[in-house]
């Protein structure tokens, strides 16, 4: 079991009901499609990957990106800013 | 000099203009992006990721100093409740070579719109919210850096 | 809107973004171009055909007026005498779209500095005055705009 | 003979020594090639077309472009500006 940070933005956050939580990683949960895969068994919007990007400790990330020992996953929609 | 700000307030174009030109350069590009009116759009909101937003524009500037030559990269972005007319992120560069300034600011918008966490939600006059989706168009220009060819 | 101007007076960038952002646009493109110093460059003075610099310089805007879709115009070119870190012009493009507005800036300035009538000569530190010669990546720079495939 | 108004410009002007001078033009001065052949005869500067551009009434020209009615003709070097 590990404790990640898991942050939530716009239309992922308003579908989660939060913007952040502290969460015990499951043993069988390797890499950040894992966790995605954890999380769609609550909230659809985990399972549209075409429409939801990652990041690892700040840096952009893919679902096949092991987590390992990073301390802070974010989920969120393909950004739209400037 | 590399300058990233992430802020609510607004931004001075003129001041950074004017503190780009003093870096000893021959040229200075710039670009303003600002919120558009229309179909009964109020207000935009801009959401981020505070320091991964800082992060990633600071990785852009820096990308865009090893490509091109230049003295200076400026870019600030606001977040929070914008209205029409509302001028959103200043970009600006500095060169001895008004193309290598001109290329790197295309290149900094460019690729801000798809590499750097922020997303807008749209209010609208009779009560409607929405996020705004991305546009393709948007990761076809960020996509064109890629290309050696591009340049 | 077009605005041309050719005055010894400085400009206020600051100023031109914002009116260039007024104009219910969502892009605004804008190029200072800076007197470098260096080499002992004193001073540089800019003579120019009074009349035919003015329809000049508006037959550029309104050819970038017709080839991108624009809201918004200014070129503001100084004349007279410049010292190193003074801006020497200003070219500004609004659009509803960032591409139209970078390219038709980068078109301007390219453009302008093939077919408007301004001179400039160097002073030196030593005492030297020469006429700074055209560059031939200038020209290049310029006559990319004529093929139908730099769009 | 027709009178026409003539500016120098820059180096062009220095080597003229002036700015501006009407002057009347000979009948067999048909085009600005052959103005520009007959000022060459007093200063060298218009002996040099790949370093001289001109204008007639403020528009850029070639040196075959006829005179014909223009009032303003206009000789310089390449331009510098920007």
């Amino acid at each position: 079991m590990r404790r990640v940070r898991i942050l939530y933005f716009a239309r992922v956050r308003e579908a989660v009901g939060t913007g952040e939580e502290l969460r015990d990683l499951a043993d069988n949960i390797a890499t950040v499609g894992d966790l995605a895969g954890h999380l769609a068994e609550s909230w659809p919007v985990f399972a549209d990957r075409q429409r939801l990007r990652v990041a690892v400790d700040q840096v952009m990330a893919t679902f096949d990106t092991p987590i390992g020992d990073a301390c802070e996953i974010a989920f969120f929609p393909p950004v739209t800013g400037g | 000099m590399i300058t990233v700000r992430v802020t609510a307030d607004p931004f001075d174009a003129g001041a950074e203009i004017a503190a780009l030109s003093g870096t000893g350069t021959g040229a200075v590009s710039s670009f303003v992006g600002v919120v558009r009116g229309g179909d009964g759009l109020s207000a935009l909101t801009l959401e981020h990721y505070p320091g991964m937003t800082e992060a990633a524009l600071q990785d852009l500037a820096e990308q865009a100093a090893a490509r091109w030559a230049l003295n200076g990269v400026v870019i600030h972005h606001r977040i929070g409740r914008l209205v029409p007319g509302d001028p959103v992120v200043f970009v600006g560069t500095a060169s001895a070579h008004r193309h290598d300034a001109m290329e790197a600011c295309a290149f900094l918008i460019d690729r801000l719109k798809t590499d750097a966490p922020f997303w807008k939600r749209e209010s609208f006059t009779d009560g409607r919210e929405t996020w705004v989706e991305p546009r393709s168009t948007d990761d076809m220009a960020a996509a064109r850096w890629d290309q050696a060819s591009a340049r």
